[in-house]
């Protein structure tokens, strides 16, 4: 795409200034980049180049290309054309029947195209001098933006994970039991039921009584609510409100109103 | 502006220009820097550690600090601004049930293969799981299983330990453990005492509640 | 330490505390942050603008410093110690000269059509030109020009300010330059139709430019 990139431009530039035979013509990016480099031949100010000299230095190169049979870009052969046609304006007495643009006019524009891509390639060379990200001037190297932090975000916490095995290893049994919140209760629900019925437990009686109506039914909810209950007990107990007793293993647990001091011998 | 290194040759760059450096430098590497990196980075002369020591306090109560990290020095954001990290962070997603169902088998049964899982959770492991788990750095591949086939076996990682704060996986508690802590609800409302977390759960100690553990 | 989103409900965090913010969050990112970007970011109620400034005044001769980047902020080693940082040097594609003139070309003459680069630089645009500039996150697509046919233009991006340590596009080197001496005028060329656009779009050319350039 670029066979300039291949040699040093300088290179180039002083085979021409030499007169050299070279005719590169593909070593140049298109007419425009071949004027350029001509017109420096002329060793002034490109402000104030003479355009007819130029117009005659090209024809001159494309000519000595062709006797060469060196095959041209059409567009370089066009360029020759339309400096021909510029080279005639400029040499004769403006013609004032003649339609367009005086030759001193597409002149002058040729003159501003050259300088402009002399500018356009000038500020270029700045801009590349210019201290480069990664190569004078850097980053942040230890970046916490977010993309580092999304990825860590898939989280679970232990509690997860322990209730994740633990719903395995109790699949069966274990869905009414999270999920049935009709058969779980609770020592505060225990307590609340029994603070005002222990008033009235005077004699020993099975804390079963104290279930919920109808808990004794289902299994589960006989568990749960004997637990309640159960831990209810001893938190009356702590509280010094009742006295708990059990006479053998698996044998009843029996409370009843915490009596005063020495008033029953049988505790 | 003179090059330093140029000068280096002569004497080392004053203190404040060490500083400056020793600050770039942090700032710019991905990895933190150990002083003996420092030293081979700067000019000859040089006295990292001081300038480190200068950096440092500069640093004090700053948005970011200079931190040690082992033997290596980075600058890390002050942590009490890490929620200003965190904010985008928004994409916060829990892991799949399935996926924290086969990560609790390995971690419990490590190591274990995918046959195993399988049997243990009733279901079949998709593929996605597995590779999703193993992205994350939390399972990796054990050893082959000495059994016909030698199946692969899966173990659970480092950085699972590292993430779930254990230092190993026998840290785990227990199928009782998790009871006694009230943790086999699944989620108790807040204020919402479950059985268990009494002394109640001396009765649930019962029969029922045996089998229920496979115990 | 109080969370400051929690104040932050009922006014924001004093400017010291800003200033912190800030430079945690410059600090913690590599790409340029716009404030936009930091008010989403912190509290409710602060002021990252001025923030911002008192933090680059801190930076000011340090060995990193806050740079602006078109309307983003971004913190960058000082050059001069680039030297230190060899290690990170990213091996940057190297541009050819075709590419580097059509970057030089978009960025003076922004917004800039296909067509006008073309007459600038007297050779056609290869298509591989465009999109590697446009790969590398150097140029982007402007908005259409108002011309018949209506083409689409070219003008650079932050990254492009970003990689070569531009506040904005006004800080051009030699932009001034150009345009007093009316290089960067689009001068259609007398009576030829083909090459020019016409006079009708030096309008639209003006208002483009002016308002890309921020003046």
């Amino acid at each position: 795409m670029d066979a300039f990139g291949e040699g040093p431009p300088v290179s180039v530039m002083e085979r021409i200034a030499a007169e050299a035979l070279i005719v590169d013509v593909d070593g140049f990016e298109g007419p425009l980049d071949l004027l350029l480099t001509l017109s420096r031949t002329q060793k002034v100010d490109l402000r104030q180049i003479s355009i007819l000299a130029l117009a005659e230095q090209y024809l001159a190169f494309i000519e000595q290309a062709k006797s060469l049979r060196i095959e041209l870009a059409a567009d370089y052969l066009v360029m020759a054309a339309w400096l021909a046609f510029l080279k005639s304006r400029l040499l004769l007495p403006p013609d004032p029947t003649a339609e367009g643009p005086s030759g001193e006019e597409l002149a002058a524009h040729l003159a501003f195209q050259l300088e402009r891509l002399a500018a356009m390639r000038d500020v270029a060379a700045k801009l590349m001098a210019r201290d480069q990200l990664g190569r004078d001037f850097f980053t942040r190297g230890i970046t916490e933006d977010v993309t580092r932090s999304r990825r860590v975000k898939w989280t679970v916490s232990l509690l997860d994970l322990m209730q994740g095995y633990a719903r395995i290893r109790t699949k069966d049994d274990f869905r009414p039991f999270v999920l049935d919140r009709e058969a779980v209760m609770t020592m505060e629900q225990a307590l609340e039921r029994m603070r005002p019925l222990i008033g009235f437990a005077g004699e020993w009686t099975d804390i079963s009584s104290y279930l919920p109506d109808g808990w004794d039914l289902d299994p589960v909810r006989r568990r749960f609510s004997t637990a309640a209950t159960f831990a209810a007990s001893l938190e009356l107990a702590k509280e010094g409100k009742i006295e708990i007793r059990q006479v053998g293993t698996y044998a009843p647990i029996l409370i009843r109103k915490r009596q005063p001091r020495g008033s029953d011998a049988d505790g | 502006m003179a090059d330093p290194r140029e000068q280096s040759l002569f004497e080392a760059p004053p203190m404040g220009e060490q500083e400056r450096m020793v600050e770039a430098i942090l700032f710019a590497t991905a990895e933190p820097m150990t002083v003996v990196e420092l030293v081979r980075r700067m000019p000859h002369g040089c006295d990292p550690a001081e300038a480190l020591a200068r950096l440092r306090k500069r640093y004090e109560g700053r948005g970011v600090n200079v931190t040690r990290v082992g033997d290596a020095w980075a600058i890390r954001t002050a942590p009490d601004l890490g929620f200003l990290m965190q904010k985008e962070t928004v994409e916060t997603r829990k892991l799949s049930r399935a996926a924290i169902e086969t990560l609790a088998i390995i971690a419990y049964h490590q190591p274990v293969t995918r046959a195993e899982i399988e049997e243990i959770r009733g279901v079949s492991v998709s593929r996605g799981t597995i590779d999703q788990l193993i992205e994350m750095d939390w399972i990796g591949l054990g050893r082959r299983k000495m059994t016909p086939g030698r199946p692969v076996t899966f173990v659970v990682t480092q950085g699972f330990l590292d993430h779930f704060g254990l230092e190993s996986a026998r840290d785990l508690p227990g199928l009782k453990e998790l009871r006694a802590a009230g943790l086999l609800d699944n989620r108790p409302p807040p204020g919402m005492a479950v059985l268990g977390q009494a002394g109640g759960d001396e009765v649930a100690e019962d029969v029922g509640q045996a089998e229920l553990f496979g115990e």
